[in-house]
C-alpha cells in the first residue's frame, strides 16, 4: 500500500491523459520504500460475525502476524501447532522446488510450457492449510501450492504437464492446467477469472443443499479488473455464500504494475467493502497471517455468515511464465528489496525459534524432496514428454467434447482414419 | 392431454422437472416472484420455495456463470436470460468455459446447465428485443443449440435439455408462445388450439436431441427450416402449391443429417429459411450439409431465405422478416430453374 | 438505506440459499419505516480536492438540502438563484407531462411503447442544470428530462417515439431509445450499461486531448450488476478522467427489487468506494442537493480531479414501462408512503416559500405545457404514427449499416426490390 | 521498400498512422511500455507518450468499451485484444455497441474503432491461445472482419483499418508472425525474407476492403482460403500438381463476391478451407455464395476442410490442424468427383 493511498493522487492536470506508473523500470530503482508497512500488532482481529462495515480498515492494513525477527504476535496469531506449522514449511519448499524441476524441464525442451509461483508459496500452502479436503477449490494457474499441500501426486501433475500418455487432461490443456476433482481442486481455465464467479455459485448450490462444505477461488491483481471478478462480488454480496474469495496482490500482471489495475489509490481489499463485504488485507508472505486469515473466513462461512474477499500482498518473484523476462520491465533487484521476504525463510526462521527446526534439518529437508523430485520425474517422463512424443490416445482426441459423441464427431474422427 | 400454448408447455417442462429431480432450480431476471417477463416462470416460485426458483442480479454474466457453479456442485439449474439480445454478455462463460469444461478436464467436470432465452422478432420490440443470435453459438462446438417451433416439441426438448448433462442452449421463438404464426401479421392471430402440436401432455416425456421433424411431407422440395419460421415456410408452400416437405430441424446441435440428405436426395430442390441475418448464419451450415451430401441429386441451387444483413428495424419489422412473400418467390424460383 | 445498514444481515442458518426479498409484495405493507432519512444538516460537503478516503461516510449518507418544509439548508446548499430553480420546476413539469402525454399515446395505439420517469425527474434536469450544455451525456433511458433540461425539440422527441417519417433514428429503434448528438447526448442502448464504459472512454480521450468538457453518465441499481459497470469504475479509478458515474436507485428493476442488486447491506455509492473514487449518496427527490452533489463533481472533474460516483436514491413511481403492470409485485400504496416525496411538489414548495412562485403560476404553468405538448404533439403526429403507418422512406432501411453500402447490403436491397 | 516481417508490418502500420493523425491512439493489455506480448507495439510508447500508446486493465470490455468512447470524441483508437481467444468478454460492446450504432442512431453516432487480435494455432498454445473465432463476427452484421496472411497485406489491410470510420476486427494469424507457414511443422521454419510478400513499403499505402487476392492462378480447381491456410493450400496444391486457383480472400466482411465467382464459374470445382473449426465457420457461408452463384458450372460438389469441432487440443495441435494432407486428399476427391 502506497504511503499516500489516503491522499489524492492522480489527475489530469498537464492536459494529457493520466497513465499511472510503476515506481521503477529497469533503469530505475525500487527499494519499496514508499511502502508503509504496519506494525504486527495494529491489525485488530474482529469476531466473525462483526459487521463488515465495523471493520473496514481491516481492508486499508495489513494482517501480519510473524515479525521481521520470525516471531508470532497480534490479534491474528493463532498459535498453530508447530507440526501443521512444519508441515507448511516441507509443502512451501515442495512447490517452489517442484516448480524449478518444471522450469529446468522446459528449458530442455520437455514440455512446451510453465508457471512458477515462486514468492507466492505461503498463499496457497496456509490457504489450504487452514480449509477443509473436502472445501472445493477455483484456483488460479498459479495454486500448485494448494495442489501439493493436499498431496497431489507428484507423478500426475508432471505428467500433465509433460501431456504424455498419462496426463489426466488427456493432453488438451496446456501445462499446468490442473484439474484434480478427487482432490476437490476445479480444472483450471485458460480464460483469466471465470473460476471467480463459478466458485460463488458452487457455494450458492452448497447453502441450497445445506451443505457444511465452502468454495475458496482466487484470482491475480491483473485478473481482478475482468467482468467476473464483478459478478463474484455481486453475487456473493447478494446471496451470502460460503466462499471466500481471493485476490493474489503480487504486483504484477506480466508487464502491468497493480498501479493499472486500479490498484493505485486503493487496495484490492477494498473491492469488497464497495458491496459490503468483510475484506481483509493480509502479508501474503506470512504464512501464520494467510492461515489466520482463511481460518477465520473459514469459520465466517461455515457459521452461515456468508463471503470474504481476502487480498494477499506479495512480490511476483517469478517471471510470468516460461514465455517472460521481466528484466524487459522492472527493475532486476526488485524482488531482493521487497520488504516482506520470502515466506519459506521467514516460517523456517519462526520454526528455527520455536526449537522445531534447524538449518541442518532444513538441509536434510532439502535433500529428501529433490529425491523425490528426482524419483517421480523420471516415473512420469517414462509415460512419455514432448520430446519423445508419447502422447494420449490420439483416438481420444474428439472424445469428451459431449457425454456422447455425435454423429458429427463420429464422422469426423472416421475422416480422420481413426 | 392438455391444450397449452408455449409458454404454458415451457412451464409445465419446467415444473415437470422441478417436481421429478429435487436438483433441478431455476434462476434468472425477475423469474421469481413475478414468474418472468413472459410468465414462464409463473408460480414456480410460490410451489418450490426460493430455495428452488430465484431471482437473480442483472448479470447475465453472472448468471451464467452461477449456474455453471452450481451444476458442479450437484445442481441442474435452469437460467433465463430475459431475451437472446442480451446473452452477449455471458458469451466468454458459455463458448470458453460450458462449452469446453467437459473437454479440457479430460471428462472429470462437466456442466448439465440449460439456458433458455426467447428469440426472434415479430413483437414490435425493435432491435435489443428482436434477434436471433442462434448462428453465434452453433459455431461453438461443446454445447447443443435447440429451437422447437411448437408447444408439444417445447416441452419435450426443454425437459430433455434439463436432463442433459451437457450445456444446452434453448431458443424460444417469441412470437409463437400464444400461437402458431404463419407470417401474415395483419391476420389475426389464432391460438394453440387450433394446432395440433398445442395438445401437451400434462406429465414427463421427452423429444431426444438431434431428430428433425417432418412437418409437411413432400416430393418436389425441401424446405429446412426452424423456429418461427416452420409456420411460415408453411403460408409459403400453400402460396405455391408446390409438394414441398418441410422440415423442422428442431436440433441445430446436434442436427439431423440423415433426415436432411434422405429428403434432398429424394425431392432434389432445397430451400433454407431462417430469421437471423444471412450472412454466416446457421443456414449457411444446412446448405453446406445438403451441398456436400446431395450434390449429385441436386437439380437447382439451394437457396437461403433469411432476415437482412442489417438489425432488426423497429419500423421495418415486417420488412426485414423473410414472410411467406419472400420464401415463395423463393420456392417458385427454385423450381423453375 | 435500511437502518441495519451497518450490521451483518442474510445468512444461511436455514440450511437453504439466502435470497433477499424486498420489504413488502403487494399483500403486504410499506411505509419505508425501515429507512433512515438523515437530517438535512447531516453531511458535510469536502473540498472538492479532499481525498476520497476520508470522505467516505458521504457514501453512506444521503446528502440532502431542502428538508421536509422545503426550506434549502445545511452544507450542500449551494445558493442556486431563483431563476435557475424556476427553470428547473418548468422543466421538471414538462417532463412529467410530457411522459403522461406520450403514455396516453400507447395507450391509445399510436406507439408501440413508452417509459417514464415519474418521480424521477430531479435527478435528470437538475444534473442538467448543474453541468454544462457541451458536457457529454452517456443516458439510460430513464433521462427524457435531460433532453429536455437541454431543450430538445418537442416534436423531434414525439417523432422519435412515433417511429415516423419525420424520426431522426429512422424508425430504427423503439420509442424512448433517443439520439441528439447536437444536443452531446449520446444514443440510448437497448443494453442496459453499456454507456457507463463507453463514457469513461469519451472521457480519456477528453482528457488526452487536453479538453474542458466532461461525460456523464447514468445507470440503474438493477443495472449496476453489468459487466460494464464494473469496467466503467475500473478505467475511472486508473485513468482518473473526468466522468461522473451516476446511480440512480429508484428501488426496483422490473420486478426486481434492488436488495437482488447487492443493495441489502450496503448502498450503491459504496460501489465507488470499492475503487477508491470519491462516492456520493443523495436525496433524488430533491433538486438542490442533485444540483449540489453534480455541481460538486463537476467542478471536480474540471480541476483534473478526476471522477466521481453518485448514487440518487429515489423510487420509481412509474411502471417499469408500458409492458409492465408494477401491481404483481409491489405493494399498490407504496410511492405514496415514500418519505422524500415528490421532487415537483418539493421544489415547488421551496419556491413559494422563497416568494418566487404560487400556486396560480404553478397552475398556469401547468395549462402552458398542455398547450404546447398539444400543439408539438399535432404536428408531430402529422408526420405519421403508428397506425397511419407514416414511416422513414423504407430504403433507408439498409443504410448505415456502414458508411457506405457494402454489395452485400446493395444486392439484398435490390433482391427486395427497392 | 523493406524487408519485414509479419509483426513488423503490424508495428510499422501503427507507427506510420501515430504519425500521421495525432487522433490515433493504442491501448490494451502489456502494449505500452513492454510493447505487446508479441512486440506489435514495441517501441510505440517511447516514440510516441503515454498519452498516445497505453497500457488497460485486463477487462477486454472495458478495452472496447473505452475505445468506443475515445472515438465518439474524436480519436481513432486501435484496441489490442492479446489472444483471440479472450475476445469474447467484449462480445456485446462489439455486437451491440460498435456494430450497431451507426445504425441505431440513424447515422448519428459511429465507431472507427479497430481491435488488432492475434488468432490461429500451430504455437503449442493450447486450446485458449490458438482459436480462430471469426466465423463469430461475420454474423454480425456491422463489423468489417479482416484477416492477412503476409506482411505486405498485413500492413495496407491494417492501415485500411485504422482509417475506416466503421469498426473493424483485425485477426492476426500468430502462426505467420515471423515467417509464412506451409503446414509442415516439422519442416525448419523460413522467414518473410524468403517470401514476395516480405517487402513492404516504409510509408504509408493502403489496401481496400472487399478485394481477395489471387495468390495462384489456375484452372482446374478454386481454391478459397485466408490466412496461415494460404500458404498451407500452396503445398496441398504442389503436392497433387493439380492447377488450381488460390483465392485469397484477406476481407471477410466485406467479401469480394466477383474474384469468388468468376473464378469457380472458370474452374467448376471449388474447395474452401479454414483453421476455424467447421461447424457453422465461415466457409459454410463461403461455400454457400459459391453454391448459390455458381451451382450450374460447378462439376464437382464444394469441399470444407477447417479444423475439427473439438477445441484446439495441445498435444494433438497438428492432428486438428488442417495440414496439407487433408487438404490435398480433398482436392484429389473433388477431381476425381
Ligand atoms: C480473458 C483473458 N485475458 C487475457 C489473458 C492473458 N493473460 C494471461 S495471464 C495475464 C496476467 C494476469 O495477471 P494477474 O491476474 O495479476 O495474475 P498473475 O499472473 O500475477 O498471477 C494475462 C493478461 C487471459 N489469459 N485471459
Ligand atoms: C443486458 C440487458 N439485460 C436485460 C435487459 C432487460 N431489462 C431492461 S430494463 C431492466 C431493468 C433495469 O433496472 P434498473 O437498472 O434499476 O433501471 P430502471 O428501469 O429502474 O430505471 C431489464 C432487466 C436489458 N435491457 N439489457
Ligand atoms: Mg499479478
Ligand atoms: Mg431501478
Amino acid at each position: 500500500m502506497a504511503k499516500n493511498q489516503n491522499q489524492f493522487s492522480g489527475g489530469n492536470s498537464l492536459n494529457q491523459l493520466y497513465v499511472p506508473q510503476p515506481t521503477a523500470r529497469p533503469d530505475g530503482f525500487n527499494d519499496f520504500s514508499h511502502l508503509h508497512i504496519p506494525d504486527v500488532e495494529q491489525a485488530a482481529c474482529p469476531a466473525i460475525d462483526c459487521s463488515p462495515h465495523d471493520m473496514r480498515d481491516l481492508a486499508y492494513g495489513l494482517i501480519r502476524v510473524l515479525d521481521d525477527d520470525g516471531n508470532a504476535k497480534g490479534n491474528w496469531n493463532c498459535k498453530i501447532e508447530p507440526q501443521r506449522l512444519l508441515q507448511g514449511l516441507k509443502d512451501m519448499l515442495l512447490t517452489r522446488m517442484f516448480d524449478e524441476r518444471m522450469q529446468t524441464m522446459h528449458r530442455v525442451g520437455k514440455i512446451s510450457f510453465y508457471m512458477k509461483c515462486t514468492g507466492e508459496e505461503a498463499i496457497s500452502v496456509a490457504h489450504a492449510a487452514a480449509i477443509n479436503f473436502e472445501d472445493m477449490v477455483f484456483p488460479s494457474y498459479r495454486n500448485q501450492g494448494i495442489l501439493l499441500a493436499r498431496g497431489c501426486n507428484l507423478v500426475d501433475m508432471m505428467c500433465q504437464c509433460l501431456s504424455n500418455a498419462r496426463d489426466n487432461c488427456k493432453g488438451r490443456q496446456l501445462p499446468i492446467m490442473y484439474s484434480w476433482k478427487k482432490g476437490n481442486f476445479f480444472s483450471i481455465s485458460g480464460n483469466l477469472a471465470t473460476q471467480f464467479s463459478q466458485a460463488v455459485g458452487w457455494a450458492m448450490a452448497e447453502a441450497q443443499q445445506g451443505g457444511n462444505r465452502l468454495a475458496t477461488t482466487f484470482v491475480g491483481d491483473g485478473s481482478t479488473a475482468e467482468l467476473d471478478f464483478h459478478s463474484a462480488l455481486n453475487f456473493a454480496a447478494t446471496y451470502s455464500p460460503p466462499v471466500i474469495l481471493n485476490i493474489t496482490n503480487n504486483q504484477w500482471a506480466i508487464s502491468t504494475n497493480q498501479v493499472i489495475a486500479g490498484g493505485e489509490k486503493t487496495t484490492f481489499a477494498a473491492r469488497g467493502i464497495g458491496f459490503g463485504l468483510p475484506s481483509l488485507r493480509v502479508d501474503g508472505n506470512d504464512f501464520l497471517a494467510v492461515y489466520a486469515a482463511t481460518k477465520w473466513a473459514a469459520d465466517r462461512a461455515r457459521a452461515g455468515l456468508g463471503a470474504t474477499v481476502i487480498e494477499y500482498f506479495t512480490y511476483r518473484v517469478a517471471p510470468h511464465s516460461t514465455s517472460d523476462d521481466p528484466s524487459a520491465y522492472r527493475p532486476k533487484n526488485e524482488e531482493a528489496l521487497w520488504p516482506l521476504g520470502d515466506p519459506i525463510e521467514r516460517l523456517k526462521t519462526h520454526l528455527i525459534n520455536l526449537n522445531e527446526w534447524s538449518e541442518e534439518q532444513h538441509n536434510i529437508l532439502i535433500e529428501e524432496i529433490k529425491i523425490k523430485l528426482k524419483k517421480n520425474y523420471k516415473q512420469a517422463e517414462s509415460y512419455g514428454t514432448l520430446k519423445t512424443g508419447d502422447r494420449p490416445d490420439v483416438t481420444t482426441m474428439f472424445e469428451d467434447v459431449y457425454e456422447d459423441m455425435t454423429l458429427n464427431l463420429r464422422r469426423q474422427r472416421q475422416e480422420m482414419g481413426l | 392431454m392438455a391444450q397449452m400454448n408455449m409458454l404454458e408447455a415451457i412451464l409445465s417442462a419446467q415444473k415437470t422437472m422441478l417436481e421429478r429431480d429435487d436438483k433441478v432450480i431455476i434462476l434468472g431476471e425477475d423469474v421469481g416472484y413475478f414468474g418472468g417477463v413472459f410468465r414462464a416462470t409463473e408460480g414456480l416460485q410460490a410451489e418450490f420455495g426460493t430455495n428452488r426458483v430465484f431471482d437473480t442480479p442483472i448479470s447475465e454474466n453472472g448468471i451464467v456463470a452461477a449456474a455453471i457453479g452450481m451444476s458442479i456442485n450437484g445442481l441442474r439449474p435452469i437460467a433465463e436470460i430475459q431475451f437472446a439480445d442480451y446473452i452477449y454478455p455471458a458469451f466468454d462463460q458459455i463458448a470458453s468455459e460450458a462449452a469446453k469444461l467437459r473437454y479440457r478436464s479430460g471428462g472429470e467436470y462437466s456442466t448439465n446447465i440449460t439456458i433458455r432465452t426467447p428469440c426472434g422478432g415479430g413483437i414490435r420490440g425493435g432491435q435489443t428485443h428482436s434477434q436471433s443470435p442462434e448462428g453465434i453459438f452453433t459455431h461453438v462446438t461443446g454445447i447443443n443449440v435447440i429451437m422447437p417451433s411448437n408447444p408439444y416439441d417445447a416441452k419435450g426438448l426443454l425437459i430433455t435439455a434439463i436432463e442433459s448433462n451437457d450445456p444446452v442452449i434453448f431458443f424460444e421463438p417469441k412470437r409463437l408462445y400464444n400461437g402458431p404464426f404463419y407470417g401474415e401479421p395483419d391476420k389475426p392471430s389464432v391460438g394453440w388450439d387450433t394446432h395440433k402440436k398445442g395438445e401437451v401432455p400434462d406429465g414427463h416425456y421427452s423429444i431426444p436431441f438431434g431428430e428433425a421433424a417432418i412437418t409437411r411431407a413432400g416430393e418436389e422440395l425441401t424446405i429446412i427450416t426452424y423456429g418461427t419460421m416452420v409456420h411460415v415456410v408453411e403460408t409459403a408452400v400453400e402460396m405455391t402449391g408446390v409438394d414441398a416437405e418441410i422440415i423442422d430441424l428442431r436440433s441445430l446441435a446436434p442436427i439431423d443429417y440423415d433426415s436432411i440428405i434422405n429428403s434432398v436426395n429424394k425431392t432434389g430442390r432445397c430451400l433454407v429459411a431462417h430469421e437471423a441475418t444471412k450472412t454466416g448464419g446457421f443456414g449457411a451450415e444446412i446448405l453446406s450439409i445438403v451441398q456436400e451430401n446431395c450434390f449429385w441429386k441436386l437439380r437447382a441451387p439451394i437457396e437461403r431465405v433469411a432476415g437482412w444483413d442489417i438489425p432488426y428495424p423497429h419500423a421495418f419489422e415486417w420488412e426485414y422478416f423473410p414472410g411467406p412473400k419472400r420464401i415463395s418467390n423463393a420456392i417458385n424460383r427454385i423450381m423453375e430453374a
